[in-house]
Protein backbone atom coordinates (compact mmCIF):
# COMPACT_ATOMS: atom_id res chain seq x y z
CA UNK A 1 0.00 0.00 0.00
CA UNK A 2 1.59 3.16 -0.99
CA UNK A 3 0.54 6.84 -1.42
CA UNK A 4 3.18 9.07 -3.30
CA UNK A 5 2.73 13.17 -4.23
CA UNK A 6 4.58 14.29 -6.97
CA UNK A 7 5.45 17.86 -7.86
CA UNK A 8 6.78 17.17 -11.35
CA UNK A 9 5.11 15.11 -13.76
CA UNK A 10 4.59 11.62 -13.63
CA UNK A 11 3.85 8.31 -16.20
CA UNK A 12 0.95 7.03 -14.34
CA UNK A 13 1.72 3.23 -15.56
CA UNK A 14 5.06 3.44 -15.34
CA UNK A 15 4.78 3.76 -11.69
CA UNK A 16 2.22 1.04 -11.46
CA UNK A 17 4.42 -1.18 -13.29
CA UNK A 18 7.59 -0.21 -11.18
CA UNK A 19 5.60 -0.87 -7.92
CA UNK A 20 3.77 -4.21 -9.03
CA UNK A 21 7.24 -5.48 -10.00
CA UNK A 22 8.53 -4.75 -6.43
CA UNK A 23 5.73 -5.56 -4.76
CA UNK A 24 4.98 -9.06 -2.53
CA UNK A 25 1.70 -10.18 -5.11
CA UNK A 26 3.45 -11.93 -7.84
CA UNK A 27 2.15 -15.13 -9.27
CA UNK A 28 -1.41 -13.92 -7.02
CA UNK A 29 -3.28 -11.39 -8.86
CA UNK A 30 -5.66 -12.05 -11.50
CA UNK A 31 -6.72 -8.83 -11.62
CA UNK A 32 -5.61 -4.62 -11.55
CA UNK A 33 -8.07 -2.15 -12.22
CA UNK A 34 -5.96 0.81 -12.83
CA UNK A 35 -7.97 5.03 -12.97
CA UNK A 36 -5.51 7.72 -14.50
CA UNK A 37 -7.29 11.64 -14.50
CA UNK A 38 -5.61 13.50 -16.93
CA UNK A 39 -5.54 17.08 -17.29
CA UNK A 40 -7.97 18.34 -20.04
CA UNK A 41 -7.33 21.23 -22.49
CA UNK A 42 -11.08 22.57 -22.07
CA UNK A 43 -12.97 22.96 -18.95
CA UNK A 44 -16.64 24.48 -18.37
CA UNK A 45 -16.93 25.55 -22.16
CA UNK A 46 -13.19 27.80 -21.58
CA UNK A 47 -9.85 26.77 -22.78
CA UNK A 48 -7.59 25.88 -19.89
CA UNK A 49 -3.37 26.32 -20.82
CA UNK A 50 -2.42 25.39 -17.96
CA UNK A 51 -3.31 24.23 -14.02
CA UNK A 52 -2.12 25.04 -10.28
CA UNK A 53 -2.38 21.94 -8.07
CA UNK A 54 -2.40 23.17 -4.34
CA UNK A 55 -2.66 20.52 -1.65
CA UNK A 56 -2.36 20.84 2.21
CA UNK A 57 1.00 18.88 2.89
CA UNK A 58 1.02 16.34 5.55
CA UNK A 59 -3.27 15.53 5.70
CA UNK A 60 -3.14 14.84 2.01
CA UNK A 61 -1.22 11.77 2.79
CA UNK A 62 -3.01 10.98 6.28
CA UNK A 63 -6.42 10.99 4.35
CA UNK A 64 -4.91 8.70 0.96
CA UNK A 65 -3.60 6.29 3.66
CA UNK A 66 -6.50 6.15 5.52
CA UNK A 67 -8.88 5.31 2.80
CA UNK A 68 -6.46 2.94 1.55
CA UNK A 69 -6.54 1.44 4.62
CA UNK A 70 -10.41 1.37 4.47
CA UNK A 71 -10.40 0.31 1.29
CA UNK A 72 -8.11 -2.92 2.03
CA UNK A 73 -10.55 -3.15 5.40
CA UNK A 74 -13.70 -3.05 2.72
CA UNK A 75 -12.25 -5.72 0.08
CA UNK A 76 -10.53 -8.54 -0.46
CA UNK A 77 -7.32 -6.89 -2.02
CA UNK A 78 -3.97 -7.38 -2.38
CA UNK A 79 -2.51 -3.93 -2.61
CA UNK A 80 -3.27 -0.32 -3.99
CA UNK A 81 -1.54 2.48 -5.22
CA UNK A 82 -2.13 5.80 -5.56
CA UNK A 83 0.03 8.74 -6.91
CA UNK A 84 -1.04 12.29 -7.00
CA UNK A 85 -0.01 15.51 -8.86
CA UNK A 86 0.67 18.37 -7.24
CA UNK A 87 2.13 22.30 -8.56
CA UNK A 88 1.83 23.28 -12.16
CA UNK A 89 0.89 21.52 -14.95
CA UNK A 90 -0.60 21.11 -18.81
CA UNK A 91 -3.15 19.90 -20.52
CA UNK A 92 -2.52 15.73 -21.35
CA UNK A 93 -0.92 15.70 -17.93
CA UNK A 94 -1.36 12.91 -15.75
CA UNK A 95 -2.91 14.16 -12.18
CA UNK A 96 -4.00 11.13 -10.54
CA UNK A 97 -3.38 7.01 -10.73
CA UNK A 98 -5.35 5.04 -8.89
CA UNK A 99 -4.23 1.51 -9.18
CA UNK A 100 -5.94 -1.61 -6.75
CA UNK A 101 -4.59 -5.57 -7.24
CA UNK A 102 -7.04 -8.08 -6.26
CA UNK A 103 -7.18 -11.71 -7.28
CA UNK A 104 -10.75 -11.45 -8.64
CA UNK A 105 -11.83 -8.78 -10.67
CA UNK A 106 -14.87 -7.48 -8.98
CA UNK A 107 -12.87 -6.22 -5.81
CA UNK A 108 -10.56 -4.19 -7.91
CA UNK A 109 -13.06 -2.78 -9.67
CA UNK A 110 -14.73 -1.55 -6.55
CA UNK A 111 -11.74 -0.91 -4.35
CA UNK A 112 -10.31 1.45 -7.39
CA UNK A 113 -13.68 3.61 -7.51
CA UNK A 114 -14.12 3.47 -4.00
CA UNK A 115 -10.61 5.53 -3.61
CA UNK A 116 -11.12 7.69 -6.29
CA UNK A 117 -14.50 8.56 -5.27
CA UNK A 118 -13.37 8.81 -1.64
CA UNK A 119 -9.99 10.83 -2.98
CA UNK A 120 -12.45 13.02 -4.98
CA UNK A 121 -14.70 14.35 -2.04
CA UNK A 122 -12.76 14.60 0.69
CA UNK A 123 -8.89 14.46 -0.53
CA UNK A 124 -7.43 18.20 0.61
CA UNK A 125 -6.33 19.26 -3.19
CA UNK A 126 -7.26 22.20 -5.04
CA UNK A 127 -7.44 22.99 -8.19
CA UNK A 128 -6.86 26.60 -9.94
CA UNK A 129 -6.72 27.37 -13.70
CA UNK A 130 -5.22 29.49 -16.21
CA UNK A 131 -7.68 30.57 -18.67
CA UNK A 132 -6.75 33.23 -21.75
CA UNK A 133 -7.43 36.11 -19.63
CA UNK A 134 -7.68 35.23 -15.86
CA UNK A 135 -6.83 32.70 -13.62
CA UNK A 136 -10.19 31.08 -11.77
CA UNK A 137 -10.00 28.18 -8.97
CA UNK A 138 -12.59 25.24 -10.21
CA UNK A 139 -15.87 24.68 -8.11
CA UNK A 140 -16.58 21.35 -6.65
CA UNK A 141 -19.20 19.79 -8.43
CA UNK A 142 -19.56 15.78 -7.67
CA UNK B 1 4.85 26.29 28.06
CA UNK B 2 4.60 29.47 26.73
CA UNK B 3 5.85 28.90 23.63
CA UNK B 4 3.49 26.30 22.83
CA UNK B 5 0.22 28.06 24.16
CA UNK B 6 -0.44 28.71 20.63
CA UNK B 7 -2.84 27.03 17.93
CA UNK B 8 -1.64 27.71 14.79
CA UNK B 9 -3.94 28.20 11.85
CA UNK B 10 -3.59 27.13 7.84
CA UNK B 11 -5.85 28.54 5.13
CA UNK B 12 -6.10 26.80 1.39
CA UNK B 13 -6.59 27.73 -1.77
CA UNK B 14 -9.47 30.39 -2.46
CA UNK B 15 -10.30 30.83 1.49
CA UNK B 16 -6.45 31.77 1.92
CA UNK B 17 -7.02 34.43 -0.76
CA UNK B 18 -10.46 35.52 0.65
CA UNK B 19 -8.86 35.82 4.26
CA UNK B 20 -5.66 37.06 2.81
CA UNK B 21 -3.76 35.33 5.02
CA UNK B 22 -1.82 31.61 4.23
CA UNK B 23 -1.09 30.40 8.41
CA UNK B 24 -1.53 32.33 11.68
CA UNK B 25 -0.95 31.75 15.14
CA UNK B 26 -3.64 32.50 17.89
CA UNK B 27 -3.16 32.67 21.50
CA UNK B 28 -4.58 29.64 22.75
CA UNK B 29 -6.84 31.73 25.77
CA UNK B 30 -10.09 31.63 25.95
CA UNK B 31 -11.19 29.62 22.87
CA UNK B 32 -12.75 26.47 23.09
CA UNK B 33 -13.49 25.52 19.55
CA UNK B 34 -12.45 25.66 15.72
CA UNK B 35 -15.45 28.60 15.57
CA UNK B 36 -13.92 30.93 17.72
CA UNK B 37 -10.31 29.82 15.79
CA UNK B 38 -12.00 30.96 12.67
CA UNK B 39 -13.02 34.22 14.29
CA UNK B 40 -10.08 34.92 16.36
CA UNK B 41 -7.93 34.41 13.40
CA UNK B 42 -9.42 36.29 10.67
CA UNK B 43 -10.45 39.44 12.81
CA UNK B 44 -14.44 38.11 13.27
CA UNK B 45 -15.27 37.76 9.21
CA UNK B 46 -17.99 35.82 8.03
CA UNK B 47 -17.05 31.87 8.42
CA UNK B 48 -18.11 31.46 4.19
CA UNK B 49 -20.76 28.36 3.91
CA UNK B 50 -19.08 25.31 2.87
CA UNK B 51 -15.88 25.50 4.42
CA UNK B 52 -14.43 22.43 5.69
CA UNK B 53 -12.24 22.15 8.74
CA UNK B 54 -9.83 20.12 9.83
CA UNK B 55 -7.69 20.08 13.47
CA UNK B 56 -4.47 17.89 13.16
CA UNK B 57 -5.13 17.03 9.58
CA UNK B 58 -8.63 15.18 10.77
CA UNK B 59 -12.03 16.31 9.48
CA UNK B 60 -14.39 18.50 12.01
CA UNK B 61 -16.71 20.11 12.43
CA UNK B 62 -16.68 23.67 13.55
CA UNK B 63 -18.01 22.71 17.00
CA UNK B 64 -14.55 20.54 17.87
CA UNK B 65 -12.67 21.88 20.78
CA UNK B 66 -9.29 22.91 20.36
CA UNK B 67 -6.61 23.23 22.64
CA UNK B 68 -2.83 24.46 22.32
CA UNK B 69 -0.12 22.96 19.93
CA UNK B 70 -3.44 21.92 17.71
CA UNK B 71 -2.68 22.33 13.75
CA UNK B 72 -6.36 24.23 12.92
CA UNK B 73 -6.89 24.21 8.86
CA UNK B 74 -9.80 25.88 6.54
CA UNK B 75 -10.17 25.29 3.60
CA UNK B 76 -12.77 24.99 0.50
CA UNK B 77 -14.58 22.02 -1.19
CA UNK B 78 -11.26 20.15 -2.17
CA UNK B 79 -11.32 19.61 -6.47
CA UNK B 80 -8.38 17.04 -6.78
CA UNK B 81 -8.48 13.96 -8.92
CA UNK C 1 -12.20 1.97 -30.94
CA UNK C 2 -10.17 -1.16 -31.42
CA UNK C 3 -9.55 -5.21 -30.71
CA UNK C 4 -6.77 -7.05 -30.91
CA UNK C 5 -6.53 -10.45 -30.08
CA UNK C 6 -2.28 -11.53 -29.46
CA UNK C 7 -1.25 -14.63 -29.89
CA UNK C 8 2.40 -13.84 -28.01
CA UNK C 9 3.10 -12.11 -24.81
CA UNK C 10 1.94 -8.59 -24.53
CA UNK C 11 2.60 -5.58 -22.40
CA UNK C 12 -1.30 -4.27 -21.78
CA UNK C 13 0.51 -0.46 -20.10
CA UNK C 14 2.07 -0.14 -23.46
CA UNK C 15 -0.60 -1.46 -25.83
CA UNK C 16 -2.72 1.25 -23.79
CA UNK C 17 0.12 3.99 -24.41
CA UNK C 18 0.53 3.74 -27.66
CA UNK C 19 -3.38 3.53 -28.68
CA UNK C 20 -3.71 6.79 -26.65
CA UNK C 21 -0.88 8.51 -28.51
CA UNK C 22 -2.16 8.31 -31.64
CA UNK C 23 -6.08 8.47 -31.01
CA UNK C 24 -7.66 11.37 -31.80
CA UNK C 25 -8.53 12.61 -28.07
CA UNK C 26 -5.97 14.01 -26.56
CA UNK C 27 -6.74 17.08 -24.52
CA UNK C 28 -10.23 15.81 -24.14
CA UNK C 29 -10.34 12.67 -22.04
CA UNK C 30 -10.41 13.12 -18.11
CA UNK C 31 -10.65 9.54 -17.30
CA UNK C 32 -9.04 6.37 -18.39
CA UNK C 33 -10.30 3.79 -16.76
CA UNK C 34 -8.23 0.28 -17.50
CA UNK C 35 -8.83 -3.21 -16.38
CA UNK C 36 -6.00 -5.85 -17.02
CA UNK C 37 -6.27 -9.90 -16.34
CA UNK C 38 -3.44 -11.45 -15.26
CA UNK C 39 -2.82 -15.19 -15.32
CA UNK C 40 -2.46 -16.39 -11.12
CA UNK C 41 0.41 -19.20 -10.43
CA UNK C 42 -2.67 -20.83 -8.53
CA UNK C 43 -6.48 -21.39 -9.33
CA UNK C 44 -9.33 -23.65 -7.44
CA UNK C 45 -6.49 -24.86 -4.66
CA UNK C 46 -3.76 -25.76 -7.25
CA UNK C 47 -0.60 -24.88 -8.63
CA UNK C 48 -1.20 -24.07 -12.06
CA UNK C 49 1.94 -24.43 -14.23
CA UNK C 50 0.91 -23.35 -17.46
CA UNK C 51 -2.52 -22.48 -19.44
CA UNK C 52 -3.76 -22.37 -22.99
CA UNK C 53 -6.45 -19.73 -23.92
CA UNK C 54 -8.21 -21.14 -27.32
CA UNK C 55 -10.45 -18.97 -29.01
CA UNK C 56 -13.09 -18.99 -31.76
CA UNK C 57 -11.39 -17.14 -34.55
CA UNK C 58 -13.70 -14.47 -35.94
CA UNK C 59 -16.67 -14.37 -33.65
CA UNK C 60 -14.61 -13.56 -30.93
CA UNK C 61 -13.43 -10.17 -32.77
CA UNK C 62 -17.26 -10.20 -33.74
CA UNK C 63 -18.23 -10.19 -30.62
CA UNK C 64 -15.81 -7.85 -28.83
CA UNK C 65 -16.39 -5.56 -31.41
CA UNK C 66 -20.02 -5.57 -30.62
CA UNK C 67 -19.53 -5.09 -26.92
CA UNK C 68 -17.75 -2.50 -28.12
CA UNK C 69 -19.93 -0.47 -30.02
CA UNK C 70 -22.47 -0.98 -27.44
CA UNK C 71 -20.43 0.66 -24.73
CA UNK C 72 -20.16 3.60 -27.07
CA UNK C 73 -23.85 3.70 -27.53
CA UNK C 74 -24.52 3.43 -23.65
CA UNK C 75 -22.16 5.71 -22.36
CA UNK C 76 -20.69 9.16 -23.42
CA UNK C 77 -17.05 7.53 -24.16
CA UNK C 78 -14.25 8.71 -26.10
CA UNK C 79 -12.49 5.33 -27.30
CA UNK C 80 -12.16 2.04 -26.08
CA UNK C 81 -9.52 -0.53 -26.78
CA UNK C 82 -9.64 -4.38 -25.72
CA UNK C 83 -6.34 -6.28 -25.91
CA UNK C 84 -6.72 -10.14 -25.34
CA UNK C 85 -3.93 -13.14 -25.62
CA UNK C 86 -4.49 -16.86 -26.58
CA UNK C 87 -2.15 -19.50 -26.80
CA UNK C 88 0.18 -20.97 -24.66
CA UNK C 89 0.42 -18.95 -21.74
CA UNK C 90 2.44 -18.77 -18.12
CA UNK C 91 1.72 -17.66 -14.61
CA UNK C 92 2.03 -13.45 -14.52
CA UNK C 93 1.33 -13.41 -18.22
CA UNK C 94 -1.47 -10.61 -18.76
CA UNK C 95 -4.47 -12.40 -20.56
CA UNK C 96 -6.38 -9.38 -21.27
CA UNK C 97 -6.61 -5.02 -21.16
CA UNK C 98 -9.82 -3.12 -21.18
CA UNK C 99 -9.39 0.40 -21.30
CA UNK C 100 -11.90 3.30 -21.51
CA UNK C 101 -11.27 6.86 -22.37
CA UNK C 102 -13.70 9.81 -21.50
CA UNK C 103 -14.09 12.93 -20.32
CA UNK C 104 -15.18 12.52 -16.62
CA UNK C 105 -14.74 9.46 -14.69
CA UNK C 106 -18.17 7.96 -14.19
CA UNK C 107 -18.50 7.17 -18.04
CA UNK C 108 -14.79 5.00 -18.02
CA UNK C 109 -15.51 3.50 -14.48
CA UNK C 110 -19.07 2.04 -16.09
CA UNK C 111 -18.03 1.67 -19.20
CA UNK C 112 -14.69 -0.75 -18.30
CA UNK C 113 -16.75 -2.60 -16.03
CA UNK C 114 -19.43 -3.15 -18.81
CA UNK C 115 -16.70 -4.38 -21.26
CA UNK C 116 -15.47 -6.99 -19.02
CA UNK C 117 -18.57 -8.58 -17.75
CA UNK C 118 -19.65 -9.17 -21.48
CA UNK C 119 -16.26 -10.37 -21.97
CA UNK C 120 -16.17 -12.64 -19.42
CA UNK C 121 -19.79 -14.00 -19.91
CA UNK C 122 -19.68 -14.58 -23.88
CA UNK C 123 -16.68 -13.91 -25.67
CA UNK C 124 -15.28 -17.15 -26.89
CA UNK C 125 -12.38 -17.83 -24.69
CA UNK C 126 -11.68 -21.19 -23.18
CA UNK C 127 -9.06 -22.27 -20.57
CA UNK C 128 -7.11 -25.03 -20.08
CA UNK C 129 -4.87 -25.17 -17.30
CA UNK C 130 -1.62 -27.27 -16.95
CA UNK C 131 -1.37 -28.36 -13.30
CA UNK C 132 1.62 -31.03 -12.30
CA UNK C 133 -0.32 -34.01 -13.16
CA UNK C 134 -2.79 -33.11 -15.42
CA UNK C 135 -4.79 -30.36 -17.37
CA UNK C 136 -8.23 -29.54 -17.12
CA UNK C 137 -10.28 -27.29 -18.58
CA UNK C 138 -11.35 -24.53 -16.64
CA UNK C 139 -15.18 -24.22 -15.30
CA UNK C 140 -17.51 -20.86 -15.64
CA UNK C 141 -18.07 -19.63 -12.57
CA UNK C 142 -19.08 -15.87 -12.95
CA UNK D 1 -24.70 -25.25 -56.28
CA UNK D 2 -24.09 -28.82 -54.99
CA UNK D 3 -20.58 -27.57 -53.07
CA UNK D 4 -22.69 -25.59 -51.09
CA UNK D 5 -25.36 -27.26 -50.19
CA UNK D 6 -23.16 -27.87 -46.85
CA UNK D 7 -23.72 -26.38 -43.33
CA UNK D 8 -19.94 -25.70 -41.58
CA UNK D 9 -19.52 -26.99 -37.73
CA UNK D 10 -17.17 -26.34 -35.73
CA UNK D 11 -16.65 -27.75 -32.10
CA UNK D 12 -14.61 -25.63 -28.80
CA UNK D 13 -12.55 -26.48 -26.39
CA UNK D 14 -13.68 -29.56 -23.57
CA UNK D 15 -16.87 -29.74 -26.26
CA UNK D 16 -14.54 -30.41 -29.27
CA UNK D 17 -12.73 -33.41 -26.89
CA UNK D 18 -15.72 -34.84 -26.18
CA UNK D 19 -17.55 -35.30 -29.77
CA UNK D 20 -13.96 -36.30 -30.99
CA UNK D 21 -13.72 -33.64 -33.54
CA UNK D 22 -13.00 -30.03 -34.68
CA UNK D 23 -14.82 -29.34 -37.77
CA UNK D 24 -17.21 -31.30 -39.73
CA UNK D 25 -19.50 -30.56 -42.45
CA UNK D 26 -23.12 -31.75 -43.19
CA UNK D 27 -25.74 -31.86 -45.92
CA UNK D 28 -28.07 -29.21 -45.86
CA UNK D 29 -30.55 -31.99 -46.69
CA UNK D 30 -33.72 -31.80 -44.45
CA UNK D 31 -32.49 -30.27 -41.48
CA UNK D 32 -34.07 -27.19 -40.09
CA UNK D 33 -32.96 -26.35 -36.99
CA UNK D 34 -29.17 -25.88 -34.81
CA UNK D 35 -30.18 -29.00 -32.87
CA UNK D 36 -30.81 -30.83 -36.16
CA UNK D 37 -27.53 -29.86 -37.25
CA UNK D 38 -25.86 -30.77 -33.81
CA UNK D 39 -27.78 -34.31 -34.48
CA UNK D 40 -26.69 -35.49 -37.78
CA UNK D 41 -22.60 -33.94 -37.23
CA UNK D 42 -22.51 -36.08 -33.65
CA UNK D 43 -24.18 -39.17 -34.67
CA UNK D 44 -27.04 -38.25 -32.50
CA UNK D 45 -25.14 -38.04 -29.21
CA UNK D 46 -26.86 -36.05 -26.58
CA UNK D 47 -26.30 -32.23 -26.73
CA UNK D 48 -24.34 -31.51 -23.30
CA UNK D 49 -26.44 -29.17 -20.97
CA UNK D 50 -25.12 -25.46 -21.16
CA UNK D 51 -23.56 -25.82 -24.24
CA UNK D 52 -23.91 -22.36 -26.13
CA UNK D 53 -24.45 -22.53 -30.11
CA UNK D 54 -23.66 -19.78 -32.30
CA UNK D 55 -24.92 -19.22 -36.12
CA UNK D 56 -22.30 -17.56 -38.90
CA UNK D 57 -20.57 -16.46 -35.08
CA UNK D 58 -23.40 -14.95 -33.57
CA UNK D 59 -25.44 -16.56 -30.80
CA UNK D 60 -28.45 -18.58 -30.84
CA UNK D 61 -30.30 -20.97 -29.40
CA UNK D 62 -30.85 -24.76 -30.55
CA UNK D 63 -33.99 -24.03 -32.73
CA UNK D 64 -32.35 -21.70 -34.71
CA UNK D 65 -32.85 -22.77 -38.13
CA UNK D 66 -29.97 -22.65 -40.76
CA UNK D 67 -29.12 -23.06 -44.40
CA UNK D 68 -26.75 -23.92 -46.79
CA UNK D 69 -23.52 -22.49 -46.03
CA UNK D 70 -24.01 -21.49 -42.73
CA UNK D 71 -21.11 -21.81 -40.15
CA UNK D 72 -23.06 -23.68 -37.49
CA UNK D 73 -20.65 -24.02 -33.72
CA UNK D 74 -20.75 -25.15 -30.26
CA UNK D 75 -19.03 -25.00 -27.41
CA UNK D 76 -19.01 -24.79 -23.74
CA UNK D 77 -19.57 -22.07 -21.26
CA UNK D 78 -17.06 -19.53 -21.54
CA UNK D 79 -13.67 -18.79 -19.82
CA UNK D 80 -11.87 -15.71 -21.14
CA UNK D 81 -10.87 -12.80 -19.55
Amino acid sequence: MLVEIKDAPFEPYQCLLDYQANAGFAGKYGATAAFVGTMREFNQGDDVEAMLLEHYPGMTEKYLEKISAEAATKWNILDSLIVHRIGEMLPNDPIVLVAVWSAHRAEAFDASRYLMEELKSRAPFWKKERLAEQTRWVEKKT
Amino acid sequence: MTTKAVITVKFFASLREHVGQTEAEVAESGMKSVADVWSQATNNMALPENTLMAVNMEYVDSSCTVKAGDEVAFFPPVTGG
